[in-house]
């Protein structure tokens, strides 16, 4: 079916205010009376806290207000897993722990008067390394995590904060079949989202204790009941206004300073914001997990996977609070599994406690860990068994019918257009451009996301529409998406539809952005709410004798009826397990063998998609997740050295550049399968993953380097080049 | 930021005596670049910030003696910019293009770039080679000095207290010679470099022999440095694999990297040899193409 | 950051051993160091003022010695300082082992230093940098100062 | 320490009083209103903070509000004409240079600042221009498509 809007490349709906300087982030939220909150933060990894004393804190002038934990009552934090304070008790975790908080009016006296605030320690042995975490002996970070609420039953180990399986066939079994049998073990760093806009809010407590929140956060509603749990005060007392977000990729959906700024509005009577220094991004954030992930996987004769198991170890540092998900873990584990059918398959991943950083979700969370150890292993045995690394994925590839890790059934299976399709417009068989030169795939798959959105579509009197929602625009184009589907439905031009920001005040609940759902939960709710309204405007246009196009019209005929014609749509979207999108990445490198500097000569991205609401927006997706899969690959890392990290500027953490991007070739394969409007699926996390071991497979193919760890630097190469020279 | 008092003479005399009236707790500001980051950072208070931004007449960029004297005031992009600098020696326009970015480089000042004293910075490295001398004013009157003898520590120059830089002056090349900036950025294209060489070369009127060569590094130890053994190497040698390996092994000799995000010790000492030969090539074919001018 | 400097010291091991034990004068040995009083037996209190570049470092903390095992000629101490106005400190872990060495005593020194809050934020290369020459110039003075038959 | 210092802003003077420590974005953001302008990194690397000093562009987070005493400075909220969009803005609109938005007030203004001094740049001086601003949601790839298409419509 031809549509009118949906498939159109239709600029952003939220442009002017963005590109005017118009758009207010919570970081610009302006109240009367408005004053700062700051943070003093341990600089220990370990250690019992003797004494704190705020005296010359306090005597500073202009400041309002300085708390320490004993000022608060003794409330455990999370997303799911409540186990971190609001101020460290007794004992702080990791270096970057916020131990107390002071207001003032001016935020540089407030920052000053941290430095007044004496603090006495006392060392706790600290395990940093997550292998040394889960040994008997090891030190202990938490007591007895068990008994934090929303803890999982199963652990091994004190440290161990979580366990997730995947299992198909029987794994040991497959292993006695398989011919031979492969094991390597790979490494991830700890990464920042890199989003520029740090963790912002502001707290207002209003004359009847209504608690007025503007947050960085994606998850409104999911906010409002946290806050509720933080703060012991009922829902309805709490409401979260929305405000754009500068930069999510998994990392704004946990409370981060708002419980803080809140306790300051309460105890100063003064509204407070809270924003954090891009240093207290790098050291208290919620970054990527660092990992360490081994694969085993054993083939048959004829190049078949017949076993695999696969372990990985996620250091999730000093609390479990930033991941949202009910198993406490990654559901990126999954991806041990690749793109292939494993009949016989076993992944165990354990998210570990350490004196580091505590971790959270970002963008695919685990996946590109995973994604680079599974389709670095993918080419290595190719290698050993010399096969075409293409090859030797075709003859593995998932097919119709096949089941993934998790247990679902798989329809629609485009895996192998998908790589076909890289292959060919990547020129991956034709002959190189020269020496030191090399060519990489690697492939993925992602599903679609699930939640539930509520929408509300509105005739105005002057035939315009107005789309009501609470998902917040974390800058993924998302509302763009949901105002053409309302357009297409309704049949009018995209200037006639206006996105409302509903605040958690107006609807029960809903599940925000994340997760790549909203094409498709929002998509859907707005689809449906406008087929209602559509059909309220049929009836009403029968009724009086007028085109259904007379919108204005129609509307005034039911306004002078005391009539609004409005629709609602609340959609749940259960699991959709039997529709992902597979993605087939070619990276075509250069190693500069003096140097070991590799230099991306072009980048070949293919996905299998659904319908495509707004090429220009889909595409930008693509582009942005590549590019910071790129960073993963070559450039980015937040260093630490014993849980004190030494990159704390994005001087130090570097994020690419507009010289550092590649040349890029796009490859669409649609297929209006999807379950989200219009057949869609999703494509915000499609693009990130692949590209790590697509380069780190080209670096080998280049060089003969296989660099295990990542980020790969022109360090690791170089040295991987002299060590060859040693040993051939 | 901690509170503090702030002047803006606008003469020279000025803010020296302002200098000297506050002593250990004035510091100078130019651009700003590097000190209101360590400011905002609270690494750095100081009770007193004299601004040098209002003094006339210390952002000249002018032909002087050959050569072109720098006002300490000038920004890294007027002279990544200036029309003499690129037709006079266009190697040291290069090398401030190379810093950071275009934004920063606008605020950045010459003078206030070689106080601060950071290894890591691009323009001392080629300033070095080019043989350039630092002015300085104190209120005892003015001195000048080596850019190479300038640099004393991490951060630290041979700038007393009250003194301050009032510019650069780097002599015209050589007649038949060639210089070259390498930096070597395997990261992002906005870092810092992992390794950065400067080198110039004479060559002999028969175009075969080095007659001379100067050559300097930076991010390869605490301050940027002269590699006068490696030069020591080239002179009136003929020029080739041979003398560029020997040239690299003698300036993996001289440097003591630090280890840090951008490399270890270890590679940036293999860096440093690599970086030399590519250095001294270029300048090499670039002291050629200027020998066939003269010739 | 862990860092080891070794040197010989022109005495023999009993008399260089009977110096390190006394903290007020082996400490007048390390550059910076002022104010340098006893609390107790084993802690002592003082100030170090160092520059790294620009940054000029107060440090007001304490030492403690936490073993002193003349039998194997090794003692522990450890150090714990802060700067109020950058707002960060150190944490150092040190240990002194006496060997005889060619023509005196050799010392050897292991230090466990850790940087603590803001200080770091300007870069940890820099300041182990720092701490390694300060420990060397340390060695000196105490070869100095004991060659001087003080 | 207070000081009173003189700014026109976006063609409207302004006398405002600041603290000499305050920071030149602060000052826009906290005493003047003018929230456009973001704090990003704090160190002068991501550009979210870019505004014009005297035309040109500089970081406002390094920047003391007092240096810009006597100068005029222009801001995202500036560039844009009576009800019409700078051809700048337009084009990061319509070529999709923007998702999320915290980098774009740098980014434009950055942008309006090479098409003053270069009204027709290669894709090389676009890059390297334009390397000082970060983004991280778009890879780049429509920013400079934007800056293309700008380039052409003012000269169209």
């Amino acid at each position: 079916m031809a549509h009118r809007i949906i498939g159109k490349p239709i600029g952003r709906v939220d442009g002017t205010e963005k590109v005017s300087g118009a758009a207010r982030y919570s970081g610009d939220v302006s109240v009367p009376g408005l004053i700062w909150g700051k943070a003093l933060r341990s600089p220990l990894p370990h250690a019992r806290i003797a004494r704190i004393d705020v005296t010359r804190a306090k005597a500073l002038p202009g400041v309002l207000a300085v708390l320490t934990a004993k000022d608060l009552p003794g409330i455990l934090v999370g997303r799911r897993m409540f186990d971190m304070p609001l101020l460290a008790r007794e004992r702080v975790r990791f270096i970057g722990e916020k131990v107390a908080v002071v207001a003032a009016a001016d935020p540089d006296v407030a920052e000053e008067a941290t430095t007044l605030i004496d603090v006495e320690y006392e060392d706790l042995p600290a395990v940093i390394d997550p292998e040394a975490a889960t040994v008997a002996g090891a030190p202990v970070v938490h007591d007895d995590p068990g008994a934090y609420e929303g803890a999982p039953a199963e652990r091994p180990h004190a440290n161990v904060q979580s366990v997730l399986r995947f299992k198909l066939g029987d794994v040991q079994a497959g292993f006695r079949e398989a011919a031979r049998t492969f094991e390597h073990t790979f490494r991830t760093q700890l990464a920042h989202q890199g989003y520029l806009e740090p963790h912002a809010g502001v707290v207002a407590i209003d004359e009847d204790g209504r608690v007025q929140v503007w947050a960085s956060n994606k998850m409104p509603f999911r906010l409002k009941e946290l806050l509720s749990h933080a703060l012991q005060l009922p829902q309805e007392k709490i409401r979260v206004n929305l405000t754009p977000i500068g930069g999510d990729f998994g990392g704004k959906g946990s409370l981060m300073d708002l419980p803080l700024a809140y306790h300051l509005a309460r105890v100063t009577g003064r509204p407070v914001k809270m924003v954090m220094r891009y240093a207290e991004e790098l050291m208290a954030g919620n970054p990527r997990h660092p990992s360490v992930i081994t694969l085993r996987t054993g083939v048959s004769r004829d190049g078949q996977i017949v076993a695999r198991s696969v372990r990985a170890l996620f250091n999730s540092g000093a609390y479990a609070a930033f991941k949202p998900a009910p198993s406490v873990s990654l559901g990126g584990a999954s991806m041990g599994a690749g793109v292939y059918r494993i009949p016989n398959l076993l992944i165990e991943s354990f998210c570990v406690y350490t004196n580091n950083i505590p971790c959270g979700h970002a963008r695919s969370p685990g996946e590109p860990q995973m994604v680079f150890a599974e389709e670095s292993h993918m080419d290595m045995i190719a290698r050993e068994l010399a096969l075409d690394p293409a090859e030797f994925r075709r003859r593995n590839l998932l097919r119709d019918g096949d089941h993934l890790a998790n247990g679902h059934h798989l329809e629609h299976v485009r895996a192998g257009d998908t790589l076909e399709a890289a292959l060919k417009a990547s020129e991956y068989s034709e002959p190189k451009p020269g020496p030191w030169i090399g060519r990489g795939m690697a492939m993925t798959h992602r599903h679609i996301g699930v939640g539930f959105t509520n929408a509300v579509v509105r005739l105005g009197t002057d035939g315009r529409v107005t789309l009501r929602i609470a998902l917040p625009d974390t800058g993924t184009g998302a509302h763009l998406v949901l105002r053409q589907v309302v357009a297409e439905v309704l049949g009018v031009a995209m200037d006639d539809v206006e996105i409302e920001l509903a605040t958690t005040d107006d609807f029960a609940t809903d599940s925000g952005v994340g997760g790549s759902r909203v094409t498709h939960t929002g998509g859907r709710a707005a689809y449906h709410a406008a087929e209602k309204l559509k059909a309220q405007i049929e009836a009403e246009a029968a009724k009086l004798g007028v085109p259904a196009d007379s919108l204005a019209a129609i509307a005034r005929a039911a306004a002078r009826e005391g009539r609004t014609l409005e629709a609602s749509h609340f959609y749940d979207a259960k699991a959709h397990g039997a529709v992902t999108s597979f993605t087939a990445q070619v990276a075509e490198v250069a190693v500069d063998p003096q140097t070991g500097q590799v230099t991306v000569r072009r980048f070949t991205t293919t996905h299998d998609v659904g319908t495509v609401i707004n090429p220009l927006g889909h595409q930008g997706q693509i582009e942005g997740g590549l590019i910071q899969g790129l960073g993963f690959a070559l450039m980015e890392e937040i260093k630490t050295e014993e849980g004190r990290i030494s990159t704390l500027s994005l001087g130090d953490v570097k994020l690419p550049t507009i010289q550092d991007i590649p040349p890029l070739t796009t490859v669409i394969l649609e297929d209006p399968v999807g379950p989200g409007p219009f057949n869609a699926k999703a494509i915000g996390e499609g693009s990130i993953s692949a590209v790590a071991p697509a380069i780190a497979n080209a670096v080998a193919d280049a060089c003969g380097a296989r660099i295990l760890d990542l980020p790969i630097t022109a360090e690791k190469v170089y040295f991987a080049l002299k060590e060859k020279e040693r040993r051939p | 930021m901690r509170a503090f008092e702030y002047a803006a003479p606008r003469t020279l005399d000025e803010a020296l005596a302002v200098l000297r009236e506050h002593g250990d707790e004035a510091r100078v500001i130019a651009g700003g670049t590097a000190l209101v980051t360590m400011m905002r950072q609270r690494l750095v208070s100081p009770g007193y910030l004299v601004s040098l931004r209002d003094i006339r007449g210390l952002d000249r960029i002018e032909a002087d003696n050959g050569g072109i004297r720098i006002g300490a005031l000038a920004t890294h992009r007027d002279v990544e910019t200036s029309p003499l600098v690129r037709e006079r020696l266009p190697v040291l326009a290069e090398t401030f293009r190379r810093v950071a970015s275009v934004r920063i480089r606008n605020m950045a000042t010459v003078g206030g770039a070689l106080a601060h004293a950071d290894p890591n910075q691009d323009p001392p490295v080629t300033l070095i080679a080019l043989g350039a001398r630092v002015e300085i004013c104190g209120t005892d009157g003015r001195r000048a000095l080596p850019v190479e003898e300038f640099f004393r520590d991490y951060y630290e120059s041979a700038l007393e207290p009250g003194e301050v830089v009032i510019g650069v002056v780097v002599p015209q090349l050589a007649p038949a010679s060639g210089a070259a900036y390498v930096k070597f950025l395997p990261r992002t294209a906005d870092d810092y470099a992992t390794v950065a060489v400067a080198a110039t070369v004479s060559v002999d009127p028969d175009g075969e022999r080095c007659r001379a060569a100067r050559i300097a590094l930076g991010s390869v130890g605490v301050t940027p440095i002269r590699a006068r053994g490696a030069e020591g190497l080239l002179a009136g040698q003929r020029f080739g694999a041979e003398l560029l390996r020997g040239a690299g092994e003698a300036v993996k000799g001289a440097v003591d990297p630090l280890s840090d995000h951008r490399g270890s010790a270890a590679y940036k000492r293999e860096m440093a040899g690599v970086m030399v030969g590519r250095a001294l090539t270029r300048a090499w074919d670039a002291a050629l193409v200027s020998a066939r001018g003269t010739r | 950051m862990t860092f080891t400097q070794e040197c010989v010291i022109a005495v023999e091991r009993e008399r260089l051993w009977d110096f390190l034990m006394e903290v007020p004068r082996v400490a007048s040995c390390v550059p910076g160091v002022e104010g340098v009083e006893a609390i107790d037996a084993k802690s002592y209190r003082g100030n170090l003022r160092v520059q790294i570049g620009p940054i000029r470092l107060s440090l007001h903390g304490t030492m403690t010695v936490d073993e002193q095992d003349r039998a194997a000629w090794r003692a522990r101490m450890r150090a714990e300082a802060n700067d109020r106005r950058v707002g960060g400190g150190i944490r150092a872990r040190m240990s002194l082992t006496l060997a005889p060495g060619e023509g005196g005593t050799r010392l050897r020194i292991e230090t466990d230093l850790a940087i603590l809050g803001r200080i770091g934020e300007f870069g940890q290369p820099v300041i182990k940098k720092k701490a390694d020459a300060l420990l060397e110039e340390f060695a000196q003075n105490l070869g100095s100062k004991l060659g001087q038959g003080g | 320490m207070n000081r009173k210092i003189r700014v026109t802003v976006n063609g409207t003077a302004r006398a405002v009083e600041v603290p000499t420590y305050r920071t030149l974005l602060d000052c826009l953001r906290n005493d003047l209103g003018l929230t456009g302008s973001k704090e990003g990194c704090g160190v002068g690397v991501c550009g979210a903070c870019t505004v014009l000093l005297d035309g040109k562009m500089i970081s406002s987070c390094i920047a003391l509000a007092v240096s810009a005493d006597g100068h005029e400075v222009t801001t995202v909220e500036g560039l844009a004409g009576d009800e019409r969009l700078h051809p700048v803005q337009q084009a990061f609109i319509d070529a999709g240079g923007f998702q999320c938005g915290i980098c774009t007030p740098g980014q434009v203004v950055s942008a309006k600042a090479l098409l003053d001094a270069n009204p027709n740049p290669s894709d090389a001086e676009i890059r390297e221009w334009m390397l000082g601003n970060l983004c991280r949601c778009t890879g780049y790839y429509k920013i400079i498509e934007s800056i293309r298409a700008a380039a052409q419509r003012s000269r169209a």
